[in-house]
């Protein structure tokens, strides 16, 4: 296709231990390299061990000076694994790194084909294209942007909370955006942590305090992000901060507004739609910051027009009806995500009866139930609001492992499951059965609170429960729920009357997560979490450079792990802003205007508006400070007159002549 | 007026015959056409698939290939016995699930040049007709004696809202397709947690005591929420509770007195039709005294159970619906 | 050779945020799949000119899977929906040419959908292997007119 | 290649030859049976109506199976007793096709000859033998001939419901019989064949 070039290249075969040489003959995939691509430039083929080793990273450094090599292959792992330890070899031997190419070998070929010759046959074309392309390849120049220093922070849970009080503490300002009244997040609505036994107020209240009278936080509660432009340390972000009809400049947090709104509702977020606030309310007592908000949807005076108690009663005249939603732009460097998640809805499961019969319980409930500030005042009761119950069943994994709802494990259960029964014995005295398919405490000091939970005398029954009825079948079965259930270790069909159901239910993303996710520029798993860069190397940060993820966002995990990841993606943050610029990889399209017919079929395509049509010369321009570099004008220009760097229709070109072997066919008929 | 292709199954003309006659008496009023497919076979019940697979599956798909010969303008099956439903809803599902099945049923079915495309009819229920094709709005129209007064239970059984390979019920465990539809006929449906569990099936003949112990948890918990009757969709399940009742008394040494009846007796009824007409009367156990409840029939009147008095506590949360699921997966 | 079966070459184009992450996904999880296909990594499938495929075509592949992420699931927002136009138009362009459309083939794979990649690549072997060899020997020069075809009738996209 | 589910094979996610047993009956079984997926969490047989009469629960069953127990499952009441009610099939969390399996497990125990009470299979055989002959189940013939055979003693008890249904027209005295029966005898002798050589 181009006319012969004269670049010497250099081919790296790894053995990657066995991974790789277990399957492919990697001494005969180099020696082939060296022999059939000779005469498309390649003048030394080897294989060593670790590629990725300093030895073997030394070995391509002294190929590179000593031989004068302008072009390498490295035929190893997946780019996204190791294209950054050859590019900054090859950069420190002096070669330009985009003059470097890795041919996937490994995830592509050794770890999932068994036949030793086609792994090896199809080693030799993975790399024939690889040098095909790398010989199209041109010296490219990383774009150098400097980083706002602010930070994003989305989502006041205590996951969120960590990160924000992380970098305000190291001296960088931190916008921290919370979606409800006051952050504080699940954790807020708990009664005690697992396996301490900590209360859950007691610690996370002073964090919350902290992070609201922090001089380095702005707090946006009642705040939704909306846009999100831009790219890593450039970020402009537009934020709306709902109406909440009370002035924060005036109101002291007194209450006597919620304590004259005349109109109570029942409280679906803080209280687990256990309990009642007003129509103008804060969650809780010690909710940051203090201020209430009005539930338009419910106020009196929204619906009819009169009302306006809160107003008459507010010494400050804080009460303003005619407060309207604003929108807020900040520009942020880099963006945490800890949006948290939401507990699986247990009316699913339709088996165990949430939300037909009374005495069902989900576990958010329970925690309320439990907690002295909850609408029982921490009294443990049945849904009548006044007995005790004398027996209690708690069912772990509801809706978890499960196919027919969330096939994975959401790792809180099973202590959470084990938290519950410790506070029906320690409250009630109840007997009280744990309903379980796999016990999984593991993590520091949780199967010693488990074996504490047995020691209590809490009834243990391996079997996932088949579904809890009112229907007695027999006399001592009237009046009580009865769970049904096989007790596999025992093998026999159990049906165990009790007074109350506690379901355990599992963890599921938001349910606005997709949403949120493109919003931010970053993708979810097929269970909806976030997915991090790498599940065990890079765990806070994402695919899209300068967001991060944190808490529950990610994936079930407890309390420790999320403040853990918290800090983690404030340490990685930090690192970025203290560098004060970032290098971008410069895959940036450009037109050529001499060659551009200006007939505008590119102009529509561009979904970040980097291509704009210059009316005056008839010709299109595209600004690479804004081109994310997906290509797609550039396969779509007739005249051929949009270039694309790092994957030109060149390089394509010749990597499926590669591919094909049609390299080796041209230079048969043509001998060079 | 709408057409569907019909399989009746073979106790719509014996043990369910009354089941049949109630269909004929309500097809009419709901402009309904139901086309039989020609020379139906029987689908083997529970019985074939214990027995051989291929064989078993051939003959339920020979039905399926008859009626894909006789569509026009329809490609509906309906089905008012939940075993028939179930049977060439499962054919038509596993031929495609495992394509080497599908290729050795029609290779059976080839012998008798006969073949069916899994996928080309749409198998369903008669009560998922009536419910979501025909809609409550227009039964509740042509409903000219309503059913107050009357306390039934709603007995969907299992074998139709599970599996539910092509997810048209509102919930695997407790539907309420039967429960909204008797109450659009008027009459005061009691909450039967028991709704979807099993009759007994076959076992009311391989083993009784079994069954029985089955029927007993049925018909005790129907009396204990003080049901005048049971409403049944399933010629199988009306069969066990009804022919079998008299013996699980005897074996248990009980005295239960619960009349089942198909849920299209009672829409005849609420639509106009004369007992007779509707085959009310040919059941075991006489709905005689439930029927005076609304003044049809003998007045012999029965002691309505005194309603239950509801407690203020705790708020309930809401109940779960499929039309939430479907909003919270999207 | 006659009776030896069939062993077709495939190009593959993968995008570099989805397909080619589910790609190297099937490798971590070590899940077998038919080694036929030969990847080539774009940053996202808008990227794929159908010139590209006419070339892997008429250079000797048998056929060719073009991969990307679910619809929705674009990390440049909505490009794919592009790449799905260009492959309708392609396939059509195809059928004229007296080539079986079915040889070009689009997999909508997340980065999580590592069995589905799996899964969708031992299937297009196995259709391939059905069709048979391609044997396209018309000289490629003809085919790049071809692009400016293509091109003119892509106006339609929003 | 054989296939335990077809795809999760050719993934390398399953490898057939550990389980010999439970690959044949996933092998036998309609649809994918996922059979090798059972994480023994017991709610097959906690849902189970009827568990309390079985000698050992579904679960129980499946472990045996990847056991390779083939006798005592085959001998096993289990399946004989499945009422088909597909309450363990909804709610069982890894999707096995339990009331399937339950039917696969009937026909390999009628084959191996292990069954130790033969009312159910004698049961399923003249049902099937009824149809055989006039392509309708022919309910009259069919109780009277079972009953005569299994329960004889219960007869005299069963009498007053058979008369109740004869008199109200529930139950008839000739069977119905469909035109094509040459037809159906054609296709049933074919799939016959072709379960022999699968």
């Amino acid at each position: 296709m181009s006319e012969k070039k004269n670049e010497r290249v250099g081919v790296y075969v790894c053995h990657c231990g066995s991974n790789i040489a277990g399957v492919v003959d990697v001494v005969d995939v180099a020696k082939w390299a060296q022999e059939k691509l000779g005469p498309q430039g390649v003048i030394i083929a080897r294989e060593y061990k670790f590629m990725c080793s300093s030895l073997g990273q030394e070995l391509i450094q002294k190929d590179i000076k000593e031989l004068g090599l302008t072009r390498i292959v490295v035929a190893a792992c997946s780019p996204h694994l190791h294209e950054k330890t050859f590019r900054t070899a090859a950069k420190n031997a002096g070669l330009n790194p985009y003059l470097v190419e890795l041919a996937s070998i490994r995830e592509q070929v050794s770890w999932v084909h068994t036949d030793k010759a086609v792994a090896t046959a199809k080693s030799k074309a993975v790399v024939s294209g690889a040098v095909s392309r790398v010989i199209e390849n041109v010296a490219l120049d990383e774009i150098k942007v400097p980083i706002n220093p602010n930070t994003l922070i989305v989502g006041g849970g205590i996951a969120g909370i960590q990160s924000a009080l992380e970098i305000a503490n190291a001296g960088f300002h931190v916008y921290l955006v919370e979606r409800e009244p006051s952050i504080g997040g699940h954790m807020a609505q708990f009664d005690k942590t697992f396996p301490t036994l900590d209360c859950s107020a007691c610690i996370l209240t002073p964090r919350m305090v902290e992070a609201g009278t922090h001089p380095n936080i702005t707090l946006l509660t009642w705040s939704e992000v909306v846009k999100v432009t831009g790219f890593v340390g450039n970020f402009n972000v537009t934020i709306k901060k709902k109406a909440r009809f009370v002035n924060e400049e005036l109101c002291t947090g007194c209450g006597i507004c919620q304590e004259k709104c005349p109109k109570k509702v029942i409280d679906e977020v803080y209280e687990a739609g256990l309990g009642y606030r007003k129509a103008v309310y804060t969650p809780f007592a010690q909710a940051v910051p203090n201020f209430p908000v009005m539930d338009k949807e419910n106020c009196t005076y929204f619906i009819k027009g009169t009302c306006k108690a809160c107003e008459k009663f507010c010494p400050t005249g804080a009460i303003d009806f005619k407060q309207e939603d604003q929108l807020i732009n900040i520009d942020v460097g880099n963006i945490v995500l800890a949006t948290g998640y939401d507990l699986f809805d247990a009316r699913r499961v339709s088996n165990y009866g949430y939300g037909r019969l009374p005495n069902v319980f989900t576990s958010l409930e329970f925690e309320r139930l439990s907690n002295a500030a909850g609408p029982t005042s921490g009294n443990i009761v049945l849904r009548d609001g006044k007995t005790a119950p004398k027996s209690v069943g708690i069912i772990h994994c509801v809706g978890s492992r499960d196919k027919n709802f969330n096939n994975y494990c959401s790792v809180i259960c099973c202590m959470q499951g084990l938290k519950f029964a410790h506070l029906v014995h320690e409250r009630t005295g109840a007997t009280v059965y744990n309903f379980y398919i796999d016990m999984r405490t593991a993590y520091k000091a949780y199967d010693e609170f488990y074996q504490r939970v047995l020691e209590e005398g809490t009834l243990f029954v391996r079997g996932k429960v088949a579904e809890v009825t009112n229907a007695a079948r027999y006399e001592s079965e009237k009046g009580k729920l009865v769970i049904q259930v096989e007790d596999t270790l025992v093998g026999k069909q159990r049906r165990i009357p009790v007074d109350m159901v506690i379901l355990s239910s599992g963890l599921q993303p938001r349910h606005d997560a997709k949403e949120v996710g493109k919003l931010f520029g970053i993708s979810c798993s097929m269970d909806g979490w976030f997915t991090e860069k790498h599940p065990k190397l890079d765990p806070v940060a994402t695919m899209t450079e300068g967001i991060y993820i944190v808490g529950c966002a990610q994936g079930p995990k407890d309390i420790p792990s999320s403040v853990a990841q918290g800090a983690a993606a404030s340490a990685r943050v930090l690192d970025k802003i203290l560098q004060k610029e970032v290098a971008l990889e410069p895959i940036k399209a450009s037109v050529d205007q001499e060659m551009c017919s200006g007939c505008r079929i590119c102009n529509g395509l561009c979904p970040f508006n980097a291509i704009t049509f210059l009316e005056d010369r008839m010709v299109t321009e595209i600004n690479p400070a804004l081109c994310q570099g997906c290509g797609t004008c550039v396969a779509a220009c007739p005249a051929g007159a949009i270039s694309g760097t790092g994957f030109s229709n060149e390089q394509i070109i010749a990597q499926i002549d590669g591919l094909l072997l049609r390299n080796l066919e041209i230079q048969e008929a043509v001998p060079a | 007026m709408n057409k569907y292709l019909f399989y009746p199954g073979c106790s719509m003309e014996s043990s369910g015959r009354a089941y049949g006659d109630s269909i004929r008496a309500i097809v009419e009023p709901l402009d309904l056409s139901f086309e039989e497919i020609d020379d139906w076979n029987c689908c083997g019940a529970t019985e074939y698939l214990g027995i051989n697979l291929i064989p078993a599956y051939s003959l339920i798909a020979r039905n399926l290939a008859l009626a894909a010969k006789q569509m026009n303008g329809t490609h509906t099956v309906v089905a008012p016995c939940s075993a028939c439903y179930l049977n060439l809803a499962k054919a038509d599902y596993y031929m495609q699930e495992r394509p080497s099945l599908g290729v050795k049923v029609n290779e059976a079915l080839a012998a008798g040049d006969l073949q069916y495309k899994p996928g080309t009819l749409d198998v369903r229920h008669l009560i998922d007709i009536l419910v979501y094709d025909v809609g409550l709005e227009k039964i509740r129209s042509k409903v000219v004696r309503p059913l107050h007064g009357l306390k039934v239970v709603p007995y969907m059984g299992c074998m139709l809202p599970r599996p539910d390979y092509q997810h048209r019920w509102s919930d695997h465990e407790h539907p309420t397709e039967l429960d909204d539809l008797l109450r659009a006929l008027g009459a005061d449906v009691i909450d039967y947690p028991l709704t979807s569990e099993c009759c007994g099936g076959h076992m009311t003949q391989i083993g009784p005591e079994t069954a029985f112990e089955l029927i007993r948890r049925l018909v005790a918990d129907a009396d204990e929420r003080g049901a005048h009757l049971m409403a049944t969709v399933c010629p199988m399940c009306q069969m066990n509770i009804d022919a079998y009742q008299n013996e699980m008394n005897h074996y248990f040494g009980t005295d239960y007195h619960m009349p089942v009846l198909f849920f299209t007796q009672l829409m005849g009824l609420a639509f106009g039709s004369q007992p007779e007409e509707l085959g009310i009367g040919v059941e075991l156990v006489s709905s005689r005294n439930a029927m005076a409840n609304i003044g049809v029939e003998v007045p012999v009147t029965q002691e309505p159970a005194a309603p239950r008095k509801k407690d203020e506590g705790l708020p309930m949360p809401r109940r779960w619906t499929k039309h939430e699921g479907k909003e919270a997966v999207k | 050779m006659t009776d030896k079966i069939f062993e077709p070459t495939i190009i593959g184009f993968t995008c570099n945020w989805c397909s080619y992450r589910a790609s190297d996904l099937a490798g971590t999880a070590r899940m077998k799949y038919a080694p036929n296909v030969r990847l080539i990594r774009m940053m996202c499938s808008g990227r794929l000119d159908p010139t590209f495929v006419l070339r892997a075509l008429s250079g000797g592949a048998d056929g060719v899977m073009i991969t990307g992420c679910h619809p929705g699931e674009c990390h440049y927002i909505e490009q794919n929906y592009k790449a799905l136009r260009r492959f309708l138009l392609l396939r059509r362009v195809l059928a004229g040419l007296g080539i079986e459309p079915e040889r070009v083939k689009l997999v909508w794979a997340s980065a999580a959908e590592g069995a589905r990649f799996a899964s969708e690549t031992t299937a297009f072997v196995e259709e391939i292997r059905k069709l048979g060899p391609l044997n396209w020997g018309k000289p490629v020069a003809q085919l790049e007119n071809l692009q400016e075809e293509i091109s003119k009738l892509e106006e339609v996209s929003a | 290649m054989p296939h335990m589910t077809d795809e999760r094979v050719q993934a390398g996610l399953a490898r057939e030859e550990d389980l010999s047993l439970l690959h044949e009956v996933s092998m036998k079984t309609a649809g994918v049976s996922h059979l090798e997926m059972c994480i023994q969490c017991g709610t097959c047989g906690g849902s189970c109506p009827v568990a309390l009469d079985m000698d050992h629960t579904p679960r129980m069953l499946f472990a045996m199976l990847r056991a390779g127990m083939r006798d005592e499952v085959l001998r096993s009441n289990t399946m004989w007793l499945c009422v088909s009610c597909y309450h363990c099939v909804v709610r069982c969390p890894q999707e096995v096709h339990i009331a399937d399996v339950m039917y696969t497990l009937k026909s390999m125990a009628i084959q191996a000859k292990l069954y130790t009470d033969s009312t159910a299979p004698d049961f399923s055989q003249t049902f099937i033998d009824m149809i055989r002959t006039y392509g309708r189940s022919y309910e009259m013939g069919l109780a009277s001939r079972h009953y005569l055979r299994h329960f004889p003693l219960r007869l005299p008890g069963m009498i007053p419901m058979g008369f109740g249904m004869l008199t109200k027209g529930r139950m008839s005295i000739t069977p119905k019989k469909i035109k094509h029966m040459d037809q159906l005898k054609k296709i049933m002798a074919r799939a016959k064949q072709l379960e022999l050589t699968s």
